[in-house]
């Protein structure tokens, strides 16, 4: 298993008062295997990544990276906000974990193909204020998967994204995902993204409990919105509704 | 050529404002409002300038190695004692009242102390040129260190960064902004100290200038050296000022600053 | 802005009418109140200037030179300074006049440590020389080690600014010029520090008379009578000083006391130096010599401290008896 | 008593560093290290601080009037310069420069033009007081307004907003910061400010009874004033220190400052 | 009309060197019609928006706004950061608009009856740095309701909200926009979004130009994704992935 998250609770304080936030976490995602998390504003999605990669310790509970309890570093992870570097072209930016793990010559390349990739290579020398909104959480990704770490966590990567772009980019992370075998934990709004993307849904309700949902689809899945993906998104929209959640097989 | 012409153009105003105080001083020193003695024209400062170029060359050159030596240790000091008080909080919590109070010390009132530890040679004047001008370095700097954003410092810790890693490529570079503003302020403040530092005791100098030709009351003399010592206090203002355009060149085309 | 600052703080100019018809009269000491002023005071408290018809307000200086710029400026009537200065004030173009010598002689002494090996000038060859500041130290030593048969080329003069006690009592310097026998020498051997001093006027400087009164040119022309009063009711009260000397100084610690407690046996001691330096003799109190202010006079065109030579004979006055 | 707990308690190791240098300084003189006329022992200190209380806090009185009323006049001034040099461009190109030229310059070389301007009155203080107040709150105010984000003024330029609603509801709290630490820099050059004052001619004031106790080799006298003025520096940046936190109360559970 | 573009062009200068951005663009939204914008990322939506506002000056064309020439402050305008003023309380910034339109009085029952409905009453003496992404994107658009003006720009605002809530925000802004009579002129990554909620569609092409797009379902619509909506957003796929575009009538 290359994340498990064992009776993790997380509550904070506020103004001497304690909030719980999180309550008695259990999942655990395999070694490539693609889980998001779904769920309201303000249930704890980004809490929970924050979590999964060392940031904050849980109140109660385990969290095992790749077997190991976690530290900060275990996993790659894409915050909320964009967060580049204002000082820092591009590529620099691209290159800022490479530099931590002093890897920076190895991982040049890399980068750069990435830019290639992604179109943006004419735009390696800019500044993230030069870039428009989408640029800059698209160069946020990429900052991510050069960390080379097997578990990514990605708070909401393609939310600032325009659909075709975001269209694209579904496509190719189911590709290269598989290809490269890294487990990814996601959270995200979008349903259509999560049953697109996904092996495992889990869905985090206001009350800090989690119910699972299997995306049993055949890859490569299809990028038009079949039936089948449909209903699944139907589902998930009843369950983050309805309150009094059951258990789904 | 064309820098000439861009300074000019951005100045002008002041220049012409300047212009028209200089006019207005000399006229109110030629029709005797003013003595000469106390406040001399403008003209007689620019011919005792010329007159004593020479001398005031090499009086201006020993002021200048002692700014430039107090305002470096005084950056160096400064910038390592505020990070030190920004990683270690209890350095901050036994430092920075001391700090203060080295700020409210008259330094004059110092001034024995000073020649006791450090005689009359370039050092006596150095320290007097650190001890004015650490002050807004470590201010700001520590200041600067403390306004960095927390999600930036989280997204390098999600990466492993280390310590000092974090330190190196976010908090060092986001305080950069309040930071230069001290060194704004201690480039003006280093030759106020090196001023006040040869006045407690020297034997060259813009200041030891100054004050020995106010003991032979000539107000030219003592005219000319402040003009001199106030145009180094422009200059190093005008290169830091300069290194802190250069340093912020990223944010040429962005519009917030 | 400027017209506006000198009117607001015309409040202060000479020779308003006070109240009950006194004339307000300015005068500015040449350092902070000391026993070398205990007359003033004197007169003050015995209500000599009162009697005179004058009010006297008492000002103190920032710096050595400020009471000759202010004196000739017109921001006070009177002020004390000494003799040199005047000489070459005048020659700056800075008008004013010495109205009475208040100390007749040097109290300027080279100083030098007890223990040291240097006895007479010479000896100060390549020693180093520490002196306030004001560059007619500079001459006064040149001329003693040049009168001593010494080459003044090798002595190391450095201005050590405020502080000549702590320059000498720290060896930081061979030597002090500047220091005074009736305060920084006793102070320095209260302290333990024994010094000897050495008289300038043996060996080549001029006996000039260290502290005089000035005036502006301009204000003696319009109050010569006012001034004359001023300096015959300060006569009186340097009378008393001089018959009652520890009577006089209570009247100083007196007036002190409110802002600033003086060191009683300091300034008794500097009273007993004082007082003979300060007699005139058969003399009129404040009696100038003209053969005096042309020695100085001639003294600082040798020694290159000015350029332009003026007549000595406008540069003071005698009041009548 | 609870808030002089948690004073001690963040100050603990200042308390202490300062009584083991305490001790340490009085055993230097006490062995006659250092001579204690130059430096005098603690212990005299508080003697001659006792002895003269009386005649101290009338001294302090007097120039803590001259400090609170110059550091007044040099924050309404300073910010009216810093918000005219931001409005209009103009202004900042005349102004700056004599901004910075006014600071280069050695005050005590100008005593004479001060007694000349402001007489002997509490002004000519004031005047000094201000002369060095002013430049922190004007550089670090300006630097402020400039660093607003221009995102924000562009929403409420989408409201309609004036040109001083912009100023008074975006730039002025964004400057803020900024400000204060230039207040706080202000607060400390202030009391030095009226301690050069009182230099240049006074009869009252610590300043003026520091430099008089010099004169006459009181060492315990010239450090007991010291103290004050130290004290009182102190506590004028204690105030601001405490005005910024309030100011900033809103950030309190904010993880990024 | 409401809105009225004529022959907008629109180039900036970087380096020396002038970017053309908008070429030429001509539409016009009727009093209380809905338009959305949609395009890839950097086309130039957002700068378009800033035109419409008057916050900047278009090189060639002229902008109307309820027949006048545009100014500042004639429409209200929702920027894509959500740049809530971090030391005003949610209440505070809600009133920014009316206070500089010296309405404050008048309006502050208003902001309290929104913070009711969109469930925030809680938060209204927080803090913006105290609240969620979410959250916080949802106080913006309610300041944005309370500028009070007949037309509102929109900078993807539902962007940061999680599904449910901008399903249940889609129904309100399309049920209250009716009463309201607003113009609403919306810029949206989401086709399904704005198909849903526009009278009309417009493309925007990397090119600069435009082409338009009618949306002839009768209201109130599905919430459900219907067949024709689908059909629809096939069409908006194509014609953004398609260069080549012809008007489609
Ligand atoms: N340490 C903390 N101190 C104060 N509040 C906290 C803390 N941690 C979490 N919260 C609060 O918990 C709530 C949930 O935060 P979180 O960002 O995890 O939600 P989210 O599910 O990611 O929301 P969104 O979908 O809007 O991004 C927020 O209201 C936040 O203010
Ligand atoms: N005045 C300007 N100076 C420099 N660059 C500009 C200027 N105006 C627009 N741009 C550039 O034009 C491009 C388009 O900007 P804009 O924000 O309008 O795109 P957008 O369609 O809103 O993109 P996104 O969907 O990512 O938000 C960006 O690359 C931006 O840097
Ligand atoms: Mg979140
Ligand atoms: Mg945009």
């Amino acid at each position: 298993m290359s994340l498990i998250f064992k009776n993790v609770f997380y509550s904070f304080t506020q103004q001497r008062q304690i909030s719980p936030l999180l309550n008695d976490i259990n999942f655990a995602a395999a070694a490539g295997e693609f889980v998001s998390i779904i769920g309201k504003s303000g249930t704890g999605k980004s809490t929970l990544l924050k979590l999964a990669c060392g940031l904050d310790q849980p109140s109660k509970g385990e969290i095992l990276v790749q077997d190991k309890p976690v530290f900060p570093g275990a996993a790659g992870y894409m915050p909320q906000k964009d967060l580049l570097l204002p000082w820092r072209t591009v590529m620099e930016n691209l290159l800022l974990a490479p530099e931590i793990q002093q890897q920076k010559r190895q991982k040049a390349e890399e980068a750069k193909s990435w830019l290639k990739k992604v179109g943006l290579w004419d735009y390696r020398n800019a500044f993230p204020h030069e870039l428009s909104g989408g640029m800059r959480q698209r160069i946020a990704f990429l900052r991510t998967l050069l960390t080379g770490k097997e578990v990514l966590l990605l708070d909401e990567p393609f939310g600032a994204l325009d659909a075709m772009t975001k269209k694209e980019m579904h496509q190719w992370i189911s590709s290269l995902w598989k290809d490269l075998n890294k487990t990814i934990l996601l959270v995200t709004h979008d349903l259509h993204e999560a049953v697109f993307l996904s092996d495992r849904i889990i869905v985090l309700h206001p009350t800090g409990e989690t119910e699972e949902l299997e995306v049993k689809l055949p890859r490569p899945r299809s990028a038009v919105l079949t039936n089948e993906m449909a209903g699944l998104i139907n589902i998930l929209e009843s369950r983050i509704t309805n309150e009094q959640h059951e258990t789904i097989i | 050529m064309n820098s000439m012409k861009r300074l000019f153009k951005d100045y002008y105003l002041f220049l012409a404002a300047a212009a028209v105080l200089l006019v207005l001083w000399e006229w109110l020193v030629r029709t005797d409002r003013i003595p000469s003695f106390i406040l001399p024209p403008p003209s007689g400062i620019l011919v005792s300038l010329y007159e004593n170029r020479e001398v005031l060359l090499g009086h201006c050159w020993a002021t200048l190695k002692e700014t430039i030596l107090g305002f470096l240790i005084a950056a160096v000091a400064g910038v390592s004692l505020a990070v030190a008080m920004f990683f270690v909080k209890s350095v901050e919590k036994m430092v920075y009242p001391a700090v203060l109070i080295s700020q409210t010390i008259p330094i004059i009132a110092l001034s024995p102390i000073f020649v006791l530890w450090f005689g009359y040679s370039i050092w006596s004047k150095v320290a007097v040129t650190v001890l004015i001008a650490f002050f807004p370095i470590v201010v700001s700097t520590y200041d600067g260190l403390n306004r960095h954003d927390k999600d930036y410092v989280d997204l390098l810790r999600s990466m492993g960064a280390k310590r000092w890693q974090i330190f190196n490529k976010v908090q060092l570079p986001m305080a950069l902004p309040s930071f230069m503003s001290g060194i704004k302020l201690a480039a003006v403040f280093s030759v106020v100290g090196a001023t006040i530092g040869e006045w407690l005791g020297a034997s060259e100098g813009l200041g030891y200038y100054s004050r020995r030709m106010s003991g032979s009351l000539n107000a030219e003399g003592v005219f000319s050296a402040i003009f001199l010592l106030s145009l180094l206090g422009m200059c190093l203002f005008g290169a830091a000022a300069l290194a802190e355009k250069r340093m912020f060149k990223w944010k040429e085309n962005r519009k917030d600053v | 802005l400027l017209f506006l600052l000198n009117a607001c703080s015309s409040a202060d100019t000479p020779n308003q009418e006070a109240k009950g018809n006194l004339k307000k009269v300015s005068i500015m000491l040449d350092w902070y109140p000391n026993a070398v002023h205990a007359g003033i005071y004197d007169a003050i408290e015995k209500g000599y200037f009162k009697n005179e018809g004058i009010e006297v307000d008492v000002k103190m200086p920032a710096e050595t030179n400020d009471p000759l710029k202010l004196v000739a400026a017109g921001r006070t009537d009177l002020a004390l300074t000494y003799q040199p200065q005047v000489v070459l004030s005048r020659s700056e173009d800075i008008p004013i006049v010495s109205l009475g010598a208040l100390v007749r002689h040097p109290l300027n002494h080279l100083m030098v440590s007890k223990n040291s090996p240097i006895r007479s000038p010479k000896d100060l060859e390549g020693k180093n020389v520490g002196y306030p500041s004001i560059p007619i130290n500079e001459a006064m030593v040149k001329t003693m080690v040049k009168q001593d048969g010494g080459n003044p080329e090798k002595v190391k003069m450095t201005d050590v600014g405020w502080d000549i006690i702590p320059a000498m009592a720290a060896h930081k310097v061979d030597g002090i010029s500047g220091g005074y026998i009736n305060h920084e020498k006793i102070l320095l051997n209260k302290e333990g520090h024994d010094v000897r001093s050495i008289d300038p006027v043996k060996y080549g400087v001029p006996d000039y008379y260290e502290l005089v009164l000035v005036s502006s040119e301009d204000g003696l022309k319009k109050n010569r009578k006012l001034y004359q009063k001023f300096w015959n009711a300060l006569a009186k009260g340097q009378k008393d000083v001089h018959d009652h000397p520890d009577q006089a100084l209570n009247v100083l610690f007196k007036h002190e006391n409110k802002e600033f407690p003086l060191d009683e046996n300091v300034e008794k001691k500097s009273l007993q130096t004082l007082l003979p330096l300060m007699d005139s003799g058969k003399k009129p109190f404040g009696y100038q010599d003209l053969g005096s202010w042309k020695q100085v006079s001639d003294w600082l065109i040798e020694s290159k401290m000015i350029k332009k030579k003026e007549d000595p004979k406008n540069a003071f006055i005698n009041f009548e008896k």
